[in-house]
């Protein structure tokens, strides 16, 4: 067994706030043809390993990762999962 | 020669390629809308650099899915010459008209500055007022000049002499310190492999006027000229 | 119907803590109950009001000062009050500008506030119909040691890049600086600098009645909706939400926006245009119904929205990006449609001009606000607040300030401080030349900008030394914009006009307000003695936490013209062998300078004082020269004083320079290291000098050999050598290291 | 029941592919003071609101716009995760 995490981590903008990038992504798939389509968001996703066994460390380790780098807190939310690897 | 500039929304260099062309054909290049699906017959296509669609996404990529792509992409395969420069690269990358990717620059940040770039050959419709191994000054300007191909590619290119420009040092040298943004190779500009399209990260119509600091570039658009007319 | 069946608040809706955190006190909520002919607003209505009354959309403490302000001159077209100033290049052509603040925003969300600032001045000028032809930024942070320092630079110059650079105005100047005064309360003032055409000039009056009113751009969110977080709460069921949302730039739209909007503009369908900036939708109709002297009203059903469920408070009150208002020529909807569909926008007819004078927005059937457009417009308070000078501090004799060990050693330190070092770090990650009419880049004294496709040019820079105001706000004032005019002119430019952001605390506290009197006293001394009137500018005040304020911050943005793009100079040395001449007075003055600050670690004493004759009359010698052809290599002397600029018009050549202290009886490092105003460095040819001597001889100005240019290296009288490698070394790292050390 | 779909993609980085965001975020989280990080891989995340009930056309529409646009499959790969709404 290896001792190893990896924590996969997604970043998404807060709910009202304006995502240009989402936007044009629309518009071009709208472009492109594909219909149906009522909203697209874009957002990080952030794969970590770590050396780390133990899964409520790892992920206390992580949020403080999201909350002090990875997530912008103003306008950003995160989640994350783990996974022994 | 006739030369068509497409315009898509978001591009910003446009008019200062049509300038540079205008200088040295006399007259004005013809500016093309991104949505037109056909490209007026002419001896040149230029895609210019800007933030088309923002470069949201991936620089280039929904650039390269736009309508008059089709068109701009048959021409090219039948041999009309395309120059894409920056953001225009990017989307030839994107359509697959040249090999790689660009990614982000290796320091993450937009990097605007003249850089020195080394000739690799001299013998296409894109450089032949230049010398061989010449070291020219020109401007780059992007946040994704970060040439990436996988090794085999690479060695391809290399093989086949598919570089068209190398950053490089005074002495023209491609050093790591010479190379802007972590480019592979040093890489700073590609050609297809019959030489008929050529991308570059850096812009050669802002170093072609004397008042702008200095006209290296303007022997690109020389160039062009004397080959095609 | 009667407003007041319809409109009269719920029992509880209006409570004393509701009107409160709208930012009204009791007076002014008496005032607003009074304008609307006695009855109590309802909660829509008290957010209009609180909006149009607030100080940055009514200038309630500072309008009594900006009216001391010189705003006219041959050369202005329009002055303050519309989006942007307007002055006359010639040749059927004007240069549309403005600076504007975005400080508080920047410092809750570094990039997207410092994106939107960029994107907010832009609209002012591309409204009024000019194209954007360049950017600058004047940029104070707190402290280097501050934890948050780092972040806060990193954030707000990619926020700047990101947004100027995707939409290709190139970004040429502006300023940056470190204080700790600035700790809690940056400082973004955003400029943007247009090009037009006289005929083709585009205002916000909506005049005429019956004529359609048109949303066009992004859609509107609940971005930026400040006010009541309680009140708001009330309508908002989404409980997580309630922070008010950050506005997110899209650079994108706006580029689309600009060229839809100028497409449009070619033709005559436009009768009115304004942008919506702060309080979006409100303050844009209300200034185009009271400047075109009619009513209007607002269908909100109509509004373009990206979130469901949309109040009209917080339609009215929304400060989405990238959207603009106008009203039309009736018959030419469709016609406009076309174009701004064709570059993917919005375009809804939301309203009509009326001529019941009252400003009437409607939704779902009911009337939401109802309120007299006079009042909302005009009928702000107005404060004279109380205001008490600073004291006048000594003049700080030149022998009081101890001499450096080491002259040279000095003079590394000063080109490394975070206030003097290279702004290559933040430059180079700004596209400076997109539009290909960059001819004067960054890291000169102005940029230069073509006016394209003619042999004119653009000057363009910022200044503002904000110890000089903290310690004298009247000489401080006047030395900002003794300073653009005095940029300007080593450039070869002739300065045209000014637009100003001025950044301070607390207007309530009598020493600030004394602080803002001052500057405006100042300014205007120094506006009138050089002809350079003031054409647009902004005010922020409250910039302050915990007490602490912010050191006074008029921040001035200068403009001129060059007429002969061929005629114009650099600051650099020009070759090996030039002979440097020094023209102005010295006076060896080491009050407030640098040298003293941070080299003896004292900040005393009066600031330089400015004469405006000899500035006017130094200034238009030099610029003389340039235009004459005989002079393409000039630097003015500023911070950090003469061995200063000298090292930078070295460094610029890559060519060195031996100087000699000359005849005076002033100490080594006072000649040095003085800041005295109203002086420049010129690098002439040899063959040139007696001819210039003798010319500067002839109207009293005073000039003197300063040295010789050649070699790498520094030297004074041949000693105290600096090589130019290391002073480049000393000078280029600090930036660059500072911000690659997290 | 509502008829809608939420598709959660994933894009990511194959392989070998340089990933200058990544090594920056793990230079900066190492400075931060967080070890143990074996390496950091940046990918985006874009959730795309579809009008389609049936899945499995769902997830061929949302294959499609990955080839074409959202994705570039020289250098990244997608996965696609569908949710009812
Ligand atoms: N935030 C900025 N953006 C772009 N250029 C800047 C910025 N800050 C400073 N610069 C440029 O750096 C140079 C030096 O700035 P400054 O010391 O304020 O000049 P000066 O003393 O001549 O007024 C100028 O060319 C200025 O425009
Ligand atoms: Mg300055």
């Amino acid at each position: 067994m290896d001792k190893n995490m990896k924590a996969h981590v997604k970043i998404t903008l807060k709910k009202g706030v304006l995502d240009p990038q989402g936007k044009a992504i629309h518009q071009a798939l709208g472009s492109l043809g594909f219909d149906g389509i009522d909203q697209v968001r874009q957002g990080k996703y952030i794969e970590i390993d770590l050396a780390e066994t133990d899964e409520s460390k790892a992920r206390a380790a992580i949020e403080k990762m999201c909350e002090k780098l990875l997530a912008n807190m103003v306008i950003e939310n995160y989640a994350i999962e783990l996974e022994q690897t | 020669m006739k030369a068509a500039v497409i315009v898509f929304p978001g591009s910003n260099c446009d008019r200062d390629v049509a300038v540079s062309l205008n200088a040295v054909m006399g007259s004005s290049p013809e500016m093309v809308w991104h949505g037109n699906a056909e490209v007026p017959k002419s001896d040149l296509i230029v895609l210019p650099g800007g933030f088309s669609y923002g470069d949201y996404l991936r620089s280039g990529a929904m650039a390269a899915h736009s309508p008059i792509m089709k068109d701009v992409i048959k021409k090219a395969n039948s041999g009309v010459p395309v120059l894409g420069i920056c953001n225009g690269f990017q989307m030839l990358t994107e359509t697959g008209l040249l090999p790689g990717v660009m990614l982000r620059n290796a320091n993450l940040k937009f990097i605007c500055k003249d850089v020195q770039l080394r000739v690799e050959r001299n013998d296409t419709v894109f450089t032949r007022r230049y010398k061989k191994d010449q070291v020219i000054t020109i401007p780059v300007a992007n946040h994704d000049g970060n040439y990436f191909a996988d090794e085999n590619t690479l060695a391809r290119l290399e093989d086949n002499n598919l570089i068209a420009f190398r950053y490089c040092d005074a002495d023209g040298h491609p050093t790591g310190e010479a190379n802007p943004n972590g480019s592979a190779r040093n890489i700073a500009g590609l050609y297809n492999e019959n030489c008929t399209i050529l991308g570059l990260m850096p812009h050669p119509e802002r170093l072609a006027d004397k008042q702008l600091g200095g006209i290296d570039g303007l022997a690109l658009f020389e160039s062009l000229v004397e080959t095609l007319h | 119907m009667s407003s007041q069946d319809t409109l009269g608040p719920r029992a509880d809706e209006i409570t004393p803590e509701i009107v409160a955190e709208h930012g009204l006190n009791r007076e002014e909520y008496d005032r607003v109950c009074e304008s609307l002919g006695g009855r109590a607003p309802n909660l829509t209505e008290l957010g209009v009001f609180s909006v149009m009354w607030s100080e940055h959309c009514s200038y309630k403490s500072s309008r009594v000062w900006l009216a001391k302000l010189p705003t006219t001159g041959p050369q202005v077209i329009c002055g303050p009050g519309e989006n942007a100033g307007i002055v006359d290049i010639g040749d059927g052509q004007a240069a549309v500008f403005k600076m504007e603040s975005h400080n508080h925003p920047s410092f809750i969300e570094p990039y997207q506030g410092a994106a939107t600032g960029v994107g907010g001045i832009m609209r002012d000028v591309f409204t009024m119909g000019a194209r954007p032809a360049a950017n600058l930024n004047a940029l104070r942070f707190g402290s280097p040691d501050h934890d948050k320092t780092r972040h806060l630079v990193s954030g707000v110059v990619s926020g700047i890049g990101g947004y100027g650079n995707c939409i290709g105005v190139p970004t040429v100047g502006g300023e940056v600086n470190f204080d700790k005064s600035y700790d809690g309360n940056i400082l973004v003032n955003a400029m943007c600098v247009g090009l037009a055409e006289v005929d083709k000039i585009f205002y916000a009056a909506a005049s005429g009645v019956g004529n359609p009113v048109v949303y066009v751009g992004s859609k509107t969110g609940r971005d930026g909706i400040h006010g009541a977080t309680m009140a708001s709460a009330e309508f908002d069921d989404d409980s997580d939400e309630k922070r008010p949302t950050v506005q997110v730039g899209d650079p994108f739209t706006e580029k689309l926006l600009l060229e839809a909007c100028l497409e449009l503009m070619a033709g005559d369908a436009i009768i009115g245009i304004q942008d919506m900036g702060a309080a979006g939708l409100t303050s844009s109709s209300v200034e185009m119904a009271d400047k075109g002297g009619v009513g209007i009203e607002l269908d909100l059903d109509l509004v373009p929205c990206r979130e469901e469920a949309m109040t009209a408070y917080e339609m009215l009150l929304s400060e989405s990006q990238e959207r603009m208002l106008m009203v039309l020529t009736p018959g030419r909807e469709d016609g406009a449609k076309k174009i701004f569909e064709k570059w993917g926008l919005d375009f809804a007819v939301v309203g009509i001009t009326t001529d019941t004078g009252r400003f009437v927005a409607k939704h779902q059937g009911k009337i939401k606000a109802d309120i007299p457009l006079d009042t909302l417009a005009n009928n702000a308070p107005k404060y004279n607040r109380p205001w008490i000078a600073g004291e006048k501090r000594p003049v700080i004799v030149p022998d009081e300030v101890p001499a450096p060990n080491s002259l040279s050693d000095a003079l590394i330190k000063l080109m490394s401080l975070p206030d003097l070092c290279s702004r290559r770090w933040v430059w180079e990650q700004y596209d400076h030349m997109v539009m290909g009419d960059t001819v004067g880049r960054p890291g000169g004294d102005a940029a230069v900008v073509r006016v394209h496709g003619t042999d004119k040019s653009l000057a363009v820079t910022t200044d503002v030394t904000p110890r000089y105001v903290a310690a004298d706000a009247h000489e401080g004032g006047k030395q900002a914009v003794a300073e653009t005019w005095r940029n300007l002119t080593a450039t070869g430019a002739q300065p045209l006009a000014i637009t100003d952001c001025m950044n301070f605390g607390n207007p309530q506290r009598p020493e600030i307000m004394g602080q803002f009197a001052g500057a405006i006293e100042g300014m205007a001394e120094a506006c009138n003695a050089l002809s350079y009137p003031v054409v647009s500018g902004n005010v922020s005040l409250y910039n302050e936490t915990n007490g602490q304020a912010i050191l006074p911050t008029p921040a001035i943005g200068g403009v001129g013209l060059i007429k002969n793009t061929e005629r114009r100079a650099s600051a650099a040395i020009g070759h090996d062998g030039d002979i440097l001449l020094l023209v102005g007075t010295e006076r060896g003055h080491l009050g407030q300078s640098l040298y003293q600050r941070d080299l003896v670690g004292k900040s005393e004493g009066a600031p330089p004082p400015v004469d405006l004759t000899a500035e006017l009359r130094n200034g238009n010698f030099v610029r003389g020269l340039i235009e004459a052809g005989d002079v393409a290599h000039v630097h003015d002397c500023s911070d950090g004083g003469l061995w200063v600029a000298v090292s930078e018009m070295a460094m610029a050549a890559d060519i060195g320079a031996d100087i000699t202290l000359g005849s005076q009886q002033l100490p080594a490092h006072a000649i040095l290291f003085g800041e005295d105003q109203g002086r420049y460095i010129l690098s002439v040819d040899a063959d040139q000098v007696a001819k210039i001597i003798a010319s500067a001889e002839s109207l009293a100005i005073p000039v003197r050999k300063l040295g010789v240019a050649g070699g790498k290296s520094l030297r004074i009288d041949g000693e105290h050598e600096v090589k130019l490698a290391d002073l480049r070394q000393a000078h280029e790292s600090w930036l660059p290291e500072y911000m690659n050390t997290v």
